[in-house]
């Protein structure tokens, strides 16, 4: 049981961990700034979901009771990632930022 | 009277078990303290919250948040991968996507869904609020996109929110 | 509650100002007396730790009664007695001043006015490095809003420039802080002097740094050399009753310097007397800028301002040459000059008042006459600053050079005095003959009994310094005493079991 | 009694006021004080003629050795005479002299204030209380010199005698202190009693220099003589008075006062001599050539005054005696002359000698007087300046000197009666014979009013009757003040007017001779004279003021140059000073001890530190960029303090760093978003040298502080913590326990910044830019819905987290002031979401009353502990059992606590919530 | 195990901190410069929680909180900005 | 760890210090904000840096010391004031003087007495 949970944490901590890179890889080599906008809101905010998960297995046990609090963290990322990535795109339109040539559509005027 | 007292109940069950949560403990104390505390910012911030969102089946919510946890996590390794591979492959887009929900409350977590969930990132909402602004990282088909974001999340969400 | 003195001169504005941040929709009259009867109050606890201190000698007070050096101790010892009277003193002159109108420009003049009191009582009040650190920041930034009262553009530069330096004066501060927690592990200044005493080794060389640090972080509220320049617009700016009541603001330098580098950097160890020969070089230099930029004044604000540098060079010289009698004779002056440089900005201000923002600058002679009852309390205001006989400053300036007399830099003391004396004559003597004889057509308009009778009670306090002089003196060299009697100041903040 | 005689002139002062404009009264009441102080003073005349002294003391400031000693021997006693006596006539005389447009009360009032200081001077006892009333007389002087102050030379005269004499007083301040140092007291018996000590003491020489200083300012002699002339601007009667028998005779004075203690040294006779004999030539023969009748007055006086020097300089008692006669002799004569000179000023309305001619026709009266007086000046015999003149050359014959140094004194001395009788000559021929008058502007001129000519009378009887019988009416009095200036060692001398054929009367008539001749063949002199370059010691002096000022200025201008830059940069080189001294003078020990191992992590975090400050510093003019930076640099800081196990800072650091960055972006939006290079390249490397001399100093001093170890006061804050504090995180202990009124005084700060903010934004309109720094039309959505709708439940979300960091505060990593800021940036979020007039709508909170109310719960809290006879802020805490909720630990630094959190919020959001509304009213003006 | 994992996974978190930096360097927008700052305050939180977990303490989570918060309102607010040039209107 | 942390501080100090003689008021704010952060790492510091735990008396082991930690939040607080004050100072001296410069060189220079 604790090699499993132990395992897991691993795992967990280790996959939070590339998510959190992949995502910042992302933000530095992609080409335009709303494909850049992907990595981040995204990737990472799962690598720290991951990594938050591994925390809550791993204090668990160590605390009394659950470990839980974690989740508000978590819950405040959800609600306010999108948020962020929406309101950087919206100002990413007002200032009319370079988009890669091979972007369909149009943004809006702001 | 119980709108008064209560102006967003739901919110206030979720503070009181966020509360226990962050104080991990689960004595009676903090259990009437969870409860004071469930009660009381929704009702000292009220002003600040006028109208009660209009929830009419609030329990699908759950089901609604397990899709999205879902498509979280799958979607993800999907960009991920996009990410890791050559960028020159991506195909980019601007998707106009025709709202048909109208609460605010309802497209609001309708775009934040879509910025959650891989390859697509609401960029904006029309000032008229009939329809949303996707930018999407990878897009072959835009009708294809709009269709699946209708079907996976505004139906759900219009049933929830009525 | 004669327990509880020494906390209240800090506590007592610092009510006061909570009290009038209510107050901001009383009238302007109850503003004014609760105003005023926090002053009262606040003298009457004067009065009676005077009476105390008599009795039983200094007193020391555990905050949260916690036995230093864990807690906060405050001690009221003649010296702090000594420079809270002062305060008290320009303060009431301001503040009635103030009341006839120039305090309406700002509903918070009052709040600010207590703030400001709070912050200087408690510098010299607290027996605690960090916390003095704290009541640095308190007097300073109600000076920072008080110096901006009234508002323009003069003010505002002068408060960006003010501002700026003393935060990085602040910053300075706090690594000299860091420096001596580092070196000697305490904050309490009886602890830390005690420690100094032993410092060796790396932690010598950190406690020496942060001896010139503050050195610096004081030379800059004291205004001396080379961190002077910025006083004389900043005080010129102000408003009259705020320049005046900044009058005691660079004293609170002179004070940190006093009490901190006699306790720390006193007799004992191998720091000791670290710094005196730079200090009283700088004071010299001090005393040096005063002087050309009182003769180069052409208006009544900057001649006032230049002579609180100018005063700031002769307290820190004499600081710098130290010893009981030196020192008495040095708070002597401290209150003379402080009383004095405040009536000056008072009348400037009120010249002002009455002929237009530029009706102090003596070049304009066409402008109308002050008159004779601004005219006569120039005289004394002169007379006193200048040094002349029968006021204060005669007294002063004599006491400092007879004290002064048989130190190894006496030469150069008394050279200053005296030179500096003959320019404030020469620069008052044209001051005061183109203000209110060249420009001898019809008087300003405005003449106000009030402001008058305020202006001659500043005046009448200056002779009372003279006339009291003895008993005054006395005081002084209780307090120069208090000061310099290290083991007692330890002894009654550490306790017995200290060693 | 001696006081009240003291006082009297000081109290007389105000009485003329009474008069009102009734002239006579005036005057009438002026004389009261002056005519009841010298009836006193003559009733109690007996024993100061039997040698002895009419003495009062009481300390005053005896630390100081400051007593008010009256002390009237014989020589205060001639002088207070002559101060009251002729004090008396000059307001009888300037009662008719004054014009009606004169403020007689003003001039009385002054008048008697000097004679007041003047009759201080000579009776006091106690050499620091005649300090006092010595500068009282240079103060008085100004003010009765510059009277007519609408006359620019009245002014620049009153002035010029003020720096002179002011300044000479501040010599005399030093020399009397030394003095006082060397004899161990300022009472003049005792130092009249010392002069052996003195003249043996090393600091003689300083003393007797600063001493002399004193005196010949005042007396203006040779160099110091130049202010005397220029101070004729003044009123005649103040002339009269101040310049014959007080004002400059209070240097001479001095010499007699000190002359048992500081006499008899070579370098007194040097110095004393030398100057009282270039004094008394320059005088004379300047006096000659002088067309303005008061000028010609003036440097006889100086002459004079020289001639008193002289004597004294002499260094023997005869001489002193001499002296002392001169002091009487030429108070009289000189005071009647410049009476004289006043009455024909009066009646020409000119003093200019080549324009006033043949007066004997007009006023014939007057001239007798003026040639009585001019005679006595002269020294023709008969007259009393004959009798003193004669002691004069006599004593220039006794001086014991050889060779050379033998002949000088008397030839000097021949030489200047020679111009005095010529200057005496020129004065009664040139004015009241010699033609007609040239176009005066009052003509013809006529007798002025009897009573005017009374005290000319008096005085010119007494110059008559002290020549005809100086035994008779001048010997107790000499006697009297000769003894005392002597201290008792009173030579035998005779006060005849006939001592035979002798040499000093051979002088005397060489000097009448030779006068005569040189007033008839004045005109080829004044040719001469006119010939010589002018010298005019006044432009010369106030060329110099004026230059040193203009010197001033200059300098001044360097330093305080309103350039906040160069103020900064004189700072931060002290600054360098003091860390590289305190890192030279002390022994350092540079070797590395044990570190702390560094890691991966930590070195990408220091990286990145590193990075965002330098590229902040290097692209500081893209403004919002180097805000992002600055927000990076924040944020590693925090992450720093948790990397080395300081949560409670980590936290603090990130809520304030972030209200500080909404303040910035605030602030931004009015100012321009990017800036012009305006430093040179110089300027730049210059400020980068110094800032790494900063940086090195400054980063010395951190690595010392982590490598030295001392016993620091850790462990009793972690042991008392919980026992004494009632808490766990000591951190938080020691903010609202421990230290708990540094916090008191950190939420004062924060809540005066805020009142402070709150003022500097009323009334503050800055215009909104139109555009964005890119020259782009803002966006039109204010608010857009996404965030609007997302920042409801964020609300009670972040006030949730704030409550729960403040209320585990005590015990883990929280407190107050963080969970205020929470609160208030939560608040924030809705200004940013929802707008100011939204937000403002609905909240009714007064931010400022909350503010004062969390400084009230503090304070209230605070005092609490009164109620328990404990010092201020004093805690307590215990356990409290509820029902259903069971033990409950409260602390009453929890309650602190509240008043620190509601002065943060309210703070905070009175600071922000303000300056948000700022643009928002223009952009509503502007119609944006 | 769990330590060495922590341990790989700071330096790893480390580095996308390093590339945060790059992007926010580099821009060339300030739209990318806020971007990377946004992400940087999220992998800071990773950070810290990985760094509480090594020290076995939960006593910085807070501080992840609250980088949680004012990550948001300070990108919001710069954002708010970029838009309307004033946050607060 | 001791080097390093010294380096960062004397570099924000450096970096601060060369803001703060900018000729405008924005930089010169930054600078002192940096200059904040660094003398709050430097008072940290001053209670020597350790690996231990954090200064909470209810865990064992070893701890920081606790002073310093409080007296860097009084100083941030007290930053924090001072720097909100100087940064409406700026708007007002933009607002008053019309331009964001710090010097008052170029204000009409007073003429000689
Ligand atoms: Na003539
Ligand atoms: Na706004």
């Amino acid at each position: 049981m604790d090699n499993l949970i132990e395992g897991i944490i691993v795992v967990a901590v280790l996959a939070g961990a590339a998510f959190t890179l992949v995502g910042s890889l992302g933000l530095a080599k992609l080409p335009d700034f709303y494909m850049r906008l992907h990595g981040p809101t995204k990737a990472t905010t799962l690598g720290v979901g991951a990594i938050l998960i591994a925390s809550m297995l791993f204090f668990s046990p160590r605390e009394a009771g659950l470990s839980l609090h974690e989740l508000m963290v978590a819950l405040f990322l959800f609600i306010t990632a999108p948020v962020s990535a929406h309101i950087l795109a919206k100002a990413a339109m007002h200032g009319d930022v370079k988009r890669n040539p091979k972007t369909r559509g149009e943004p809006w005027e702001q | 009277m119980f709108a008064k007292l209560f102006p967003h109940p739901l919110f206030s069950a979720l503070l009181a078990v966020i509360w226990l949560l962050l104080a991990a403990s689960y004595s009676a104390g903090q259990v009437l303290l969870a409860l004071l505390v469930g009660w009381g910012l929704p009702f000292f911030s009220s002003a600040l919250w006028p109208r009660r969102p209009p929830l009419a089946k609030p329990l699908a919510m759950l089901g609604f948040i397990a899709t999205v946890l879902y498509d979280i996590v799958i979607a993800n390794v999907v960009v991920a991968l996009l990410i890791l591979g050559p960028s020159r492959r991506l195909k980019p887009a601007f998707v106009v996507y025709p709202l048909a929900l109208e609460d605010r409350l309802a497209i609001t977590v309708l775009a934040n869904t879509i910025s959650l969930t891989p390859g697509t990132v609401s960029a904006d909402v029309s000032l008229t609020r009939h329809a949303l602004l996707i930018h999407a990282l990878n897009v072959e088909d835009e009708e294809e996109l709009v269709r699946s974001i209708r079907e996976r999340y505004e139906k759900p969400l219009q049933e929830i929110f009525g | 509650m004669n327990a509880h003195l020494p906390v209240l001169p800090v506590l007592v504005p610092m009510a006061t100002a909570v009290l009038l941040i209510f107050g901001q929709a009383w009238s302007r009259g109850t503003r004014r007396w609760l105003s005023m009867a926090g002053l009262v109050v606040q003298g009457a606890v004067l009065a009676t730790l005077g009476g105390v201190l008599a009795g039983q000698g200094p007193q020391a007070y555990f905050l949260g009664n916690w036995s230093a050096p864990f807690g906060i101790v405050l001690v009221a010892d003649h010296l702090s007695l000594w420079l809270l009277w002062t305060t008290w003193a320009l303060a009431t002159a301001a503040l009635v001043y103030a009341c006839r109108g120039a305090d309406g420009v700002n509903r918070r003049f009052h709040v600010l006015f207590h703030f400001q009191l709070m912050g200087i009582n408690g510098a010299f009040l607290t027996g605690d490095l960090f916390n003095l650190f704290v009541f640095f920041e308190v007097l300073l930034i109600a000076s920072y809003t008080l110096l901006n009262h009234g508002g323009g553009k003069a003010r505002t530069r002068a408060a960006l420039h003010y501002v700026t330096l003393n935060l990085v004066g602040s910053s300075v501060f706090l690594i000299a802080l860091g420096m001596l927690y580092a070196s000697l592990g305490t904050l309490n200044m009886a602890h830390l002097s005690e420690r100094m005493a032993a410092v060796e080794g790396t932690a010598e060389t950190l406690a020496r740094g942060a001896g010139y640090l503050l050195l610096l972080v004081f030379g800059l509220k004291a205004a001396l050399v080379p961190m002077y320049a910025w006083l004389p617009r900043t005080y010129a700016a102000a408003s009259g009753p705020v320049a005046a009541l900044f009058a005691i603001m660079t004293k609170v330098g002179v004070y940190a310097v006093l009490r901190i580098f006699t306790l720390l950097y006193g007799e004992q160890g191998r720091l000791a007397g670290l710094g005196d020969e730079v200090l009283f070089l700088v004071a010299l230099l001090t005393l040096a800028a005063g002087s050309l930029g009182v003769f180069s004044a052409h208006n009544l604000r900057r001649l006032s301002a230049w002579m609180v540098v100018l005063s700031a060079g002769i307290l820190m010289a004499a600081v710098a040459m130290g010893g009981a009698e030196l020192l008495g004779a040095m708070l002597y002056y401290l209150a003379h000059t402080t009383l004095a440089t405040g009536l000056l900005f008072l009348l400037a201000d009120r010249i002002r008042e009455r002929g237009g923002a530029e009706a102090d600058d003596w070049r304009l002679a066409s402008l109308p006459s002050p008159g004779p009852a601004l005219g006569i309390l120039f005289l004394v205001a002169a007379v006193a600053a200048v040094g002349l006989p029968p006021l204060s400053g005669f007294f002063a300036k004599a006491q400092l050079l007879l004290a002064s007399h048989d130190h190894d830099w006496s030469w150069w003391y008394w050279l200053a005095l005296l030179g500096s004396s003959l320019i404030l004559l020469l620069a008052f003597s044209r001051a005061g003959s183109s203000l209110f004889w060249r420009r001898s057509g019809q008087a300003m308009a405005g003449y106000e009994p009030l402001a008058v009778l305020v202006l001659a009670g500043l005046a009448a306090t200056l002779l009372v310094l003279a006339l009291a002089q003895q008993p005054l003196m006395e005081l002084a060299a209780k307090a120069a005493a208090d000061l310099l009697d290290v083991d007692a100041y330890r002894q009654l903040v550490l306790g017995k079991e200290a060693g | 009694m001696l006081y009240l005689f003291l006082a009297l002139p000081f109290v007389g002062a105000i009485l003329p006021a009474l008069a009102g404009n009734n002239r006579n009264l005036g005057a009438s009441l002026a004389a009261l004080a002056p005519l009841a102080a010298l009836t006193g003073l003559l009733l109690n005349a007996g024993p100061i003629f039997d040698g002895g002294a009419l003495v009062a003391s009481v300390p005053w400031a005896p630390t100081l050795g400051l007593n008010l000693t009256v002390r009237i021997d014989g020589l205060a006693f001639l002088f207070a005479v002559l101060v009251l006596g002729i004090g008396l006539l000059i307001i009888l005389y300037a009662r008719y002299y004054l014009s009606a447009r004169d403020s007689m009360p003003r001039f009385y009032a002054l008048l008697l204030f000097f004679m007041g200081a003047m009759l201080g001077i000579v009776v006091s006892g106690n050499l620091l209380m005649m300090l006092v009333f010595w500068e009282l007389t240079s103060i008085a002087s100004f003010l009765l010199i510059g009277f007519w102050s609408h006359r620019e030379d009245a002014r620049k005269g009153a002035r010029m005698a003020l720096a002179i004499t002011g300044g000479g007083g501040l010599c005399l301040l030093a020399g009397i202190l030394l003095l006082g140092n060397i004899v161990g007291s300022y009472e003049l018996d005792v130092v009249l009693a010392a002069g052996d000590v003195i003249r043996a003491h090393p600091l003689y020489a300083p003393m007797l220099i600063l001493v002399l200083l004193g005196a010949f300012t005042k007396s203006a002699q040779f160099p110091f003589h130049f202010w005397l002339p220029h101070a004729m601007a003044a009123p005649t009667p103040v002339s009269a008075y101040l310049h014959s028998a007080t004002m400059v005779k209070a240097g001479v004075f001095l010499l007699a006062r000190l002359f048992p203690a500081l006499s008899g040294t070579e370098l007194w006779t040097l110095v004393v001599s030398s100057a009282g004999m270039a004094t008394l030539l320059i005088g004379a023969y300047v006096a000659l050539f002088k067309h303005d009748l008061k000028g010609l007055l003036a440097y006889s006086t100086l002459s004079h005054l020289g001639l008193i020097t002289l004597l004294f300089g002499f260094n023997t008692p005869l001489a002193a005696v001499a002296a002392v006669f001169h002091i009487i002799n030429h108070a009289t004569f000189k005071a009647s002359l410049f009476m004289a000179a006043g009455i024909i000023d009066h009646e020409t309305g000119t003093r200019d000698m080549r324009r006033i001619n043949g007066l004997w026709k007009y006023m014939p009266h007057t001239a007798v007087l003026a040639m009585v007086a001019a005679a006595a000046m002269a020294g023709v015999p008969l007259m009393n300046g004959f009798l003193s003149k004669e002691m004069f050359f006599a004593e220039s014959l006794h001086l014991g000197l050889s060779g050379i140094a033998a002949w000088l004194p008397p030839l000097v001395a021949t030489l200047a009666g020679v111009f005095s009788v010529a200057y005496s000559v020129r004065f009664i021929h040139d004015v009241f014979f010699n033609g007609e008058p040239i176009d005066l502007p009052k003509y013809p001129p006529h007798e002025p009013p009897r009573y005017m000519k009374i005290p000319v009378e008096i005085l010119v009887a007494v110059c008559v009757l002290v020549g005809v019988a100086p035994a008779w009416i001048i010997a107790p009095l000499l006697d009297a003040a000769a003894g005392a200036t002597l201290n008792g060692n009173l030579p035998d001398y005779s006060l005849a007017v006939w001592h035979g054929l002798n040499l000093p009367l051979m002088m005397s008539v060489i000097a009448l001779v030779g006068g005569l001749l040189i007033y008839a063949f004045r005109h080829r002199l004044f040719s001469l004279h006119e010939r010589l370059p002018e010298v005019d010691e006044k432009r010369v002096f106030e060329g110099l003021v004026r230059m040193s000022q203009g010197l001033a200025w200059r300098v001044t201008r360097v330093f305080e140059n309103d350039s906040l830059q160069d103020y900064l940069r004189a700072m931060l080189m002290a600054l360098v000073l003091a860390l590289f001294a305190g890192l030279w003078l002390s022994p350092v020990d540079w070797r590395l001890p044990q570190m702390l191992p560094v890691d991966i992590p930590t070195v990408a975090l220091g990286a990145l530190l590193v990075v965002a400050a330098g590229v902040t510093a290097l692209w500081h003019r893209k403004r919002v960029f180097a805000l992002l930076l600055l927000s990076v640099v924040g944020l590693v800081v925090s992450v720093t303090f948790i990397r080395f196990s300081a949560p409670d800072l980590a936290l603090t650091q990130l809520v304030v760093e972030v209200v500080t960055v909404l303040l910035l972006m605030l602030a931004l939006f009015f100012l321009p978003d990017s800036a012009a290079l305006e430093s040179t390249a110089r300027g730049r490397v210059r400020d980068a040298v110094l800032s790494s001399l900063v940086g090195i100093g400054v980063g010395a001093m951190a690595w010392l502080m982590m490598t030295t170890d001392v016993p620091r006061l850790a462990d009793w804050f972690m042991a008392q913590s919980v026992p004494g504090g009632g808490g766990t995180n000591v951190v938080n202990v020691i903010l609202v326990d421990f230290r708990g009124f540094d916090t008191f005084g950190e939420i004062t700060v924060l809540a005066i910044a805020a009142l402070g903010i709150y003022a500097l934004l009323r009334e503050l309109y800055l215009k909104a830019p139109e555009l964005n720094g890119r020259g782009r039309p803002w966006a039109m959505e204010t608010h857009p819905l996404i965030l609007e709708v997302v920042s409801r439940p964020l609300l009670s979300l972040s006030l949730l987290v704030s409550l729960y960091i403040f209320l585990r505060g005590h015990n883990l990593p929280g407190g107050g002031f963080i969970a205020g800021l929470v609160t208030s940036v939560a608040l924030l979020m809705q200004y940013v979401a929802n707008g100011v007039s939204w937000v403002q709508s609905r909240i009714r909170s007064h931010y400022l009353a909350v503010t004062g109310i969390g400084l009230s719960v503090a304070l209230v809290t605070g005092m609490g502990s009164w109620f328990f006879d404990r010092p201020f802020l004093t805690s307590a805490h215990g356990y409290l059992t509820l029902p259903v909720i069971g033990k409950m630990h409260l602390a009453s630094a929890l309650l602190f606590d509240i008043g620190v959190y509601l002065t943060v919020v309210g703070a905070t959001l009175l600071m922000l919530s303000r300056l948000g509304r700022v643009s928002t009213l223009d952009r509503k003006r502007g119609g944006h | 195990m769990i330590d060495l994992s922590l341990r790989i996974a700071a330096v790893v978190v480390g580095l996308a901190l390093l590339l945060n930096l790059y992007r926010l360097l580099r821009g060339p927008d300030l739209a990318d410069r806020l971007l990377a700052l946004d992400t940087m305050y999220i992998n800071s939180i990773a950070m810290i929680i990985l760094y509480g977990m090594y020290r076995e303490t939960t006593l910085y989570f807070e501080a992840a909180l609250l980088i949680a918060l004012i990550g948001f309102v300070s990108t919001v607010a710069v954002a708010k900005f970029l838009l309307r040039g004033d946050i607060i209107e | 760890m001791e080097l390093l942390l010294s380096l960062a501080i004397g570099w924000l100090v450096a970096c601060g210090v060369y803001l703060l003689l900018r000729a405008r008021t924005f930089p010169v704010v930054m600078g002192l904000t940096l200059i904040t952060y660094a003398v709050n790492l430097f008072l940290f510091a001053s209670g020597g840096i350790t690996d231990a735990g954090a200064p909470v008396a209810s865990t064992d082991g070893p701890w920081t010391d606790p002073l310093p930690q409080a007296l860097v939040l009084t100083a941030i607080v007290i930053g924090f004031a001072m720097t909100a004050y100087i940064v409406i100072l700026s708007l007002r001296a933009l607002g008053d003087l019309g331009d964001d410069h710090v010097d008052g060189d170029r204000l009409p220079p007073e003429d000689q007495p």
